[in-house]
């Protein structure tokens, strides 16, 4: 079947309308449409994204995280971030999740994509975020007596640690480990 | 008959056998992380019952370098020349993802010449690539001479590039603005003479493998991938295609100049691995007609767009999505204004792509795991980034 | 010219050494053809360097490093067994070659059942397969030793049955009888019989040899050379290397007696009987080798399952209707 | 052409290749592998015989030494950490007497670990002295890995493997273009290097000559201030700053002289434009242009006769003047671009997909090439992308001889009216016929 665009002002419309309220602040960006929904709503709002026929995200892009915590100045917290596709009518939709920084908490997709699965075994290495009712929610590429996680931005890389910065001009700047 | 403790007698055997009620046991069979048709370090625990596999899981991981961290220390120019990196076949594509979503969350515009560098390079790396998995394809099937050939059918278009950007694999040479600098002289005639060798010599290739009974043999119904399998793993590129899903962001999202050109979507509706690799084979020529007509409508002018000394790209959030040869490969961009990206994520085909072998290998023999993992046009590099 | 008195044990033994000397030198050469064949055939050049002209000596060279190599015994093998699998591998292979004239008088010993010797002996080599798959405590080696036996089983009939109707159109087992018989190569004539005599042969005769496309026993991108996985140094040239060349140069040989007319003119003509026998075996020896070489890079392997049934679908009952066929020929023409 | 005849997305033809061939697929595959027994073999014998590398290989960086600043733009640029700079300050005796003491960086040590080198060649890009190159060499493994960190003195031996860079590729834009007083002042530049290059034609090195790629470039780090240069440094330094055009200008002065810069419209970001306006400014001055340089490039000429009587003249003409340094930076000597279009200015887009498909036909280009073509033609019109006759600047060819011919412009026209000869790049492939059987 031929894919047809559909606008992007139209997709949000078509979003919203699906999603209602459970997602929260649909907008626009670079011709995406972007939602937040709450972690218990997700199953379901991906269900609708992928099942409505007038949006059928079929296409599992990816899941991944986000951690804001140094975002900006206030910083913010810790997000799930959902990319699903439609291949019928060319439409991105991007769903955050905010979830708890302290104790993060985050329903599986694996029921709704089968994708989601080692999507979600990476994330919750990486940024330390449980999915629950996965069903095999194990290591995928760190070992595992791997301590810590190390996509958030609190772990840092020591290899620009214990190597003094080369481009240093002054004693200053490399004891500072330059950028 | 005297029969040692714990050994059964043939007879019991033999009745336990002509009864059914022979129990036998599986076998873990560790197909990696060392193995000639892994082509990399990847592993696949087989539980296999003789000859059939059971089940299959893989694993992955040997080579996570850990990118993701890695450009949250870099600036965009040092990125370009790490992302290149990740797909060791495709690695100029790997580039543009990221320059593409530099460039429109700072808003430059990118000079039509260099536009069409882009996609002259992106399809020779296509073709390069799409050569390799040719070649080795059919060694994974046991037919060597393929690779031989297409490595000599390689080696003009490998030059040209490397006439181009100076490296034979990492090019390093697509940045945020445009390219790093012109091409040399010569490269137009390099490029095409390598890409009307492949083109007249493919007929040949499709004798040797297409067309052999052997290898349909082997293919033909072997590893079958149902489109909503496809979908709902999230798998792109030729072998969504293969599976007769009309995928492909070129066609459907055309970026850089792909709208200006005539070329079809290859798609093959029986998901085999002879449909896969059916519609590899016959992507290389469409990559061919895209370089041609490229060649032929290059305009003139700079290579690079307006672009501050500095590049920091303005706070923002972009997803941004291009066909590598492989499938989609896509990169979220956040940017708090640094020189650095505040998060990269970076989607690879060959992830999602692989995430559904499991499901695939079920229930075939052992012979055609080594034809769909042949099929399953993976990069090592690609998964584990 | 001085009359030498040889016993019959002094000429046995100067015939035996000559076949000791004639195996190893053959492989090595069968080698050598194998690497640059291949090369040219896939557009490159081979070995070029040891030995000076066109690498000459790659193979000796590579014969010298596997001997200097350590001889690695795993573990968990069955010591005794895995060491003397390649013999039982090897041996059998050297005791082909009694039996191949290569000219009318240049041959070990014509045996009055020269044919049932060829095969019998031939077949023996299965056994140090499943011995070197089984003892290697390692679970590709097991996997190809099985496909391995399983494979030589199912192409030892063929192989048979189409010498049976060569025996049948000579009415002779003996191999020297054979040649003679052949007016034309069996090849040739009787049409259509020899023809797919001869295709089924070599058919069987690639199987034999676990070379590509029948090659699933030892399929180095997926079993990883199967029941030799395990060997090293001179043990793995001689089970692996000398007993795969072994078998093609034996093959070749056999192919050649039955059905190439050994070493008589391709076409009964008087004029090319003046070219010495050694001679004319040497070129359709040549050719058949070739033959061999040629399969091997254009193919890609047979599934094991599909090979099997290659075998017992289709070869076998081929093969047998050949051997009705050439009972009605020898009855009624 | 053999791209087109073959229909591929055709169902038809994926279920005939599914199909059994009864052997007779066995036999064709038996019949490639002999054909190739016979042909020439393409093999390069690697270290007897050694492939000609591009001159932009990023093989070995060589150092030169007299040039380096000690500005440690570099060692700060390099994602790896791997260039190790010492150096100390030294004041030299005033110029003039009763000026104040100079003082400058003397360089120490400089040396480059290869062991961590990921050879993206981000340093001899941003090194504003030109003080890094690359070099083709390759072949400088060892057996300690401490060996490979080359030190400068092995560093600057390299200088004497780099080669000059390519000429660049037809329709390229020249260095040093966007502003003529830029060009005078990159003269004057390069005329004050030191004089003692290993290779005379590294001088002409357009990243060095050029000011525009240095605008396009992007430093995460201001250069640093003039004052602590040398003379002959300050000089240099002066230069990029001073041609830095402001923004806008640049297209501006292009579009005065006619150069492709301007005619040919940036166009928005296709895929990601929706949140930005596509800005479109049509130069006025490309419609003159492009008009006047209609005379020599004929409608319909075959390409390979195209570098007719009005352009040879012209490149022969640019060649001495480029040679005497690069003066001739301006729109004059355009070499014609092979067209097949006429120079006409807004063409009407269905006239242009009209005649491109009857100038195709006629050609005998097979109807899918002809309909492709023609349809890139419309588009074309449609958005204004005059491609007639560009005038692609005379390539200032860097190191040619006077004695040099004159440089044959690129055939990128039609590609079954091509010479049979491509011509003879930097690249120089190894033909097949090169190569005999061994």
């Amino acid at each position: 079947m031929p894919a047809t665009k559909v606008a992007a002002q139209d997709a949000l419309g078509r979003v919203q309308a699906a999603l209602g309220d459970k997602a929260v602040e649909p907008q626009v960006n670079f011709g995406q449409v972007d939602i937040a929904c709450a972690p218990e709503h997700l199953v379901e709002v991906a269900s609708i994204l992928r099942d409505d026929p007038g949006l059928s995200c079929r296409f599992f892009t990816f899941l991944s995280a986000v951690d804001r915590s140094e975002f900006g100045d206030e910083g913010q917290g810790l997000e799930v971030l959902v990319h699903l596709y439609s291949p019928d009518h060319v439409l991105h939709v991007n769903i955050h999740v905010p979830v708890n920084p302290a104790a993060p908490v985050c329903p599986t997709l694996t029921g709704v994509f089968w994708g989601a699965s080692w999507h979600e075994r990476e994330t919750r290495e990486m940024f330390g975020i449980h999915f629950s009712g996965h069903p095999n929610l194990t290591n995928l590429y760190l070992p595992e007596d791997f301590e810590g996680h190390p996509l958030l931005k609190s772990f840092k890389l020591p290899s620009r640690l214990i190597k003094e910065w080369p481009g240093a001009k002054d004693p200053d700047e490399a004891a500072a480990g330059g950028r | 008959m005297a029969v040692a403790p714990g050994v059964r007698d043939a007879s019991e055997v033999a009745e336990e056998i002509s009864s059914g009620r022979l129990v036998t046991e599986e076998m873990l069979l560790n197909v990696g992380p060392q193995h000639p048709a892994t082509h990399g370090v990847f592993r696949l625990l087989a539980t296999i019952d003789g000859e059939k596999l059971v089940d299959a899981e893989p694993v992955i991981g040997y080579m996570h370098r850990g990118y993701e961290k890695l450009v949250e220390q870099r600036d965009y120019r040092q990125i370009t020349n790490l992302v290149s990196r990740m797909d060791w076949l495709s690695n100029i594509q790997n580039e543009l993802p990221l320059a593409m979503a530099v460039e429109s969350l700072m808003e430059i515009e990118v000079p039509p010449r260099a536009q069409y560098l882009r996609v002259i390079m992106c399809e020779l790396n296509r073709i390069l690539n799409h050569l390799m998995f040719f070649a080795s394809f059919g060694a994974e099937l046991g037919a060597i001479t393929p690779t031989f050939y297409a490595f000599r059918e390689r080696e003009d278009i490998q030059m040209a590039m490397e006439a181009a950007t100076g490296g034979r694999m990492h090019f390093g040479f697509f940045r945020p603005g445009g390219l790093k600098e012109d091409v040399p002289r010569g490269f137009i005639a390099q490029a095409l003479k390598g890409v009307r060798q492949v083109i007249d010599r493919l007929p040949d290739y499709e004798n040797l493998l297409l067309g052999n009974e052997i290898f349909k043999q082997r293919t033909i119904g072997v590893g079958v991938l149902e489109k909503e399998v496809a979908y709902s793993y999230g798998v792109s590129g030729p072998i969504a295609r293969g599976s007769g899903i009309d995928f492909d962001v070129r066609k459907d999202e055309p970026y850089l100049v792909y709208d200006q050109f005539d070329f079809q979507v290859s798609t093959a509706p029986n998901g085999d691995c002879f449909d896969r690799f059916w519609v590899l084979v016959h992507e290389v020529v469409e990559s061919a007609k895209i370089v041609e007509q490229a060649f032929e409508g290059l305009p003139s002018g700079p290579v690079m767009g307006k672009v501050p000394r500095v590049v920091q790209a303005p706070v923002g959030e972009i997803y941004v999505r291009s066909e590598n040869s492989l499938g989609e490969l896509g990169m979220y961009l956040i940017s708090d204004g640094d020189r650095r990206p505040y998060r990269l994520k970076i989607r690879t085909p060959s992830y999602n792509n692989v995430s559904a072998l499991g499901h695939v290998l079920r229930d075939t023999f052992v012979s055609d795991m080594i034809a769909i993992l042949g099929s399953f046009f993976f990069v090592l590099g690609d998964i584990d980034r | 010219m001085p009359e030498i008195a040889l016993t019959a044990w002094q000429i046995l033994l100067v015939k035996v050494l000559v076949i000791l000397t004639i195996v190893p030198v053959g492989a090595l050469a069968g080698g050598y053809a194998e690497h640059k064949v291949m090369a040219h055939l896939q557009h490159r050049l081979g070995p070029m360097y040891p030995g000076g002209f066109h690498g000459w000596a790659t193979t000796l060279a590579d014969g010298l490093k596997f001997l200097y190599k350590e001889d690695i015994v795993p573990d968990a093998a069955d010591r005794k067994v895995f060491s003397l699998a390649p013999a039982a591998i090897f041996v059998p292979v050297l005791m082909i070659y009694l039996v191949i004239p290569i000219d009318r008088n240049l041959i070990v010993e014509d045996l009055d059942v020269g044919i049932f010797y060829l095969l019998a002996v031939g077949s023996i080599s299965t056994i140090g397969v499943l011995m070197a798959g089984w003892s290697s405590a390692n679970k590709y080696a097991l996997i190809g030793a099985l496909r391995s036996a399983a494979q030589l089983i199912a192409y030892e009939l063929p192989i048979v049955l189409s010498a049976a109707v060569v025996a049948m159109y000579a009415g002779s087992l003996s191999v020297i009888d054979i040649v003679e018989k052949q007016n034309f190569p069996f090849a040739i004539w009787p049409p259509g019989i020899g023809l797919i005599a001869f295709l089924v042969f070599t058919t069987g005769a690639v199987a034999e040899m676990t070379r590509v496309p029948f090659d699933m026993p030892v399929a180095e991108s997926e079993i990883i050379t199967g029941p030799f996985t395990e060997y090293t140094g001179m043990r793995y040239i001689f089970s692996h290397m000398f007993a795969e060349m072994g078998h093609m140069v034996a093959f070749a040989g056999i192919g050649v007696t039955l059905f190439l007319g050994g070493y008589k003119p391709i076409i009964p003509w008087s004029p090319l009987e003046v070219v010495p026998g050694v001679i004319w075996f040497g070129l359709k020896f040549a050719l058949m080798i070739f033959l061999f070489l040629w399969i091997r890079p254009t193919f890609p392997r047979v599934r094991e399952d599909q090979l099997q049934k290659f075998a017992w679908k289709f070869l076998i009952p081929v093969s047998l209707v050949l051997v009705l066929a050439m009972g009605a020929w020898v009855l009624y023409v | 052409m053999a791209v087109d005849e073959r229909k591929l997305s055709d169902a038809r033809k994926l279920s005939d290749a599914r199909k059994s061939g009864f052997g007779l697929g066995l036999l064709k595959g038996m019949a490639v592998t002999l054909k190739h027994l016979f042909k020439h073999n393409t093999v390069i014998q690697y270290p007897d015989e050694k492939q000609d590398l591009p001159p932009r290989t990023r093989g070995v960086i060589a150092l030169k030494e007299e040039n380096c600043t000690v500005c440690m733009l570099c060692a700060r640029e390099c994602p790896d950490w791997c260039i190790y700079i010492d150096s100390h300050k030294e004041t030299l005796p005033p110029k003039r007497a009763g000026g104040r003491p100079r003082k400058r960086n003397v360089l120490d040590r400089f040396a480059i670990d290869y062991s961590l080198c990921m050879y993206c060649g981000i340093c001899v890009e941003v090194c504003p002295y030109d003080a890094l190159f690359w070099s083709r060499e390759f072949e400088y493994s060892e057996y300690d890995i401490r060996q490979l960190t080359h030190e400068k003195e092995r560093l600057a031996d390299w200088m004497t493997t780099v080669l000059p860079p390519p000429e660049l590729e037809q329709g390229a834009d020249l260095p040093g273009q966007p502003a003529a007083a830029a060009a005078s002042a990159t003269v004057e530049a390069t005329g004050a290097r030191p004089a003692n290059l290993t290779s005379s034609a590294v001088e002409a090195r357009p990243e060095q000559a050029a000011t525009a790629p240095r605008e396009g470039s992007f430093t995460t780090e201001p250069a640093r201030p003039a004052s602590s240069l040398p003379p002959q440094e300050q000089k240099r330094e002066t230069s990029p700053e001073d041609a830095q055009p402001a923004p806008g200008l640049d297209t501006e002065v292009k579009a005065a002289q006619g150069l492709p810069g301007a005619t040919t419209q940036p166009e928005p970001e296709v895929t990601l434009g929706a949140g930005r306006a596509a800005e479109s400014v049509t130069q006025p001055a490309d419609t003159a242009q492009v008009g006047s340089d209609a005379t020599s490039a004929p409608e319909g000429q075959p390409p390979q006769k195209t570098p007719s009587v009005a352009a040879e003249p012209a490149v022969t003409a640019a060649e001495p003047v480029s040679q005497a340094g690069l003066r001739n930076l301006g729109g004059q000597a355009p070499v014609a671009r092979p067209s097949t279009e006429p120079a006409g200015v807004a063409e009407d887009p269905e006239a242009a997909y009209r005649r491109v498909l009857q100038e195709q036909a006629s050609r005998g280009s097979s109807p899918q090439v002809a309909e492709a073509r023609a349809k890139v033609a419309r588009v074309k019109a449609e958005r204004g992308m005059a491609r007639t006759a560009t005038p692609a600047p005379a390539t200032a060819p860097v190191q040619s001889a006077p004695q040099a011919t004159p440089t044959e412009p690129e055939p990128s026209g039609a590609p079954e009216a091509q010479g049979p000869a491509p011509e003879p790049g930097p690249v120089a492939p190894t033909a097949d016929e090169d190569r005999t059987d061994g």
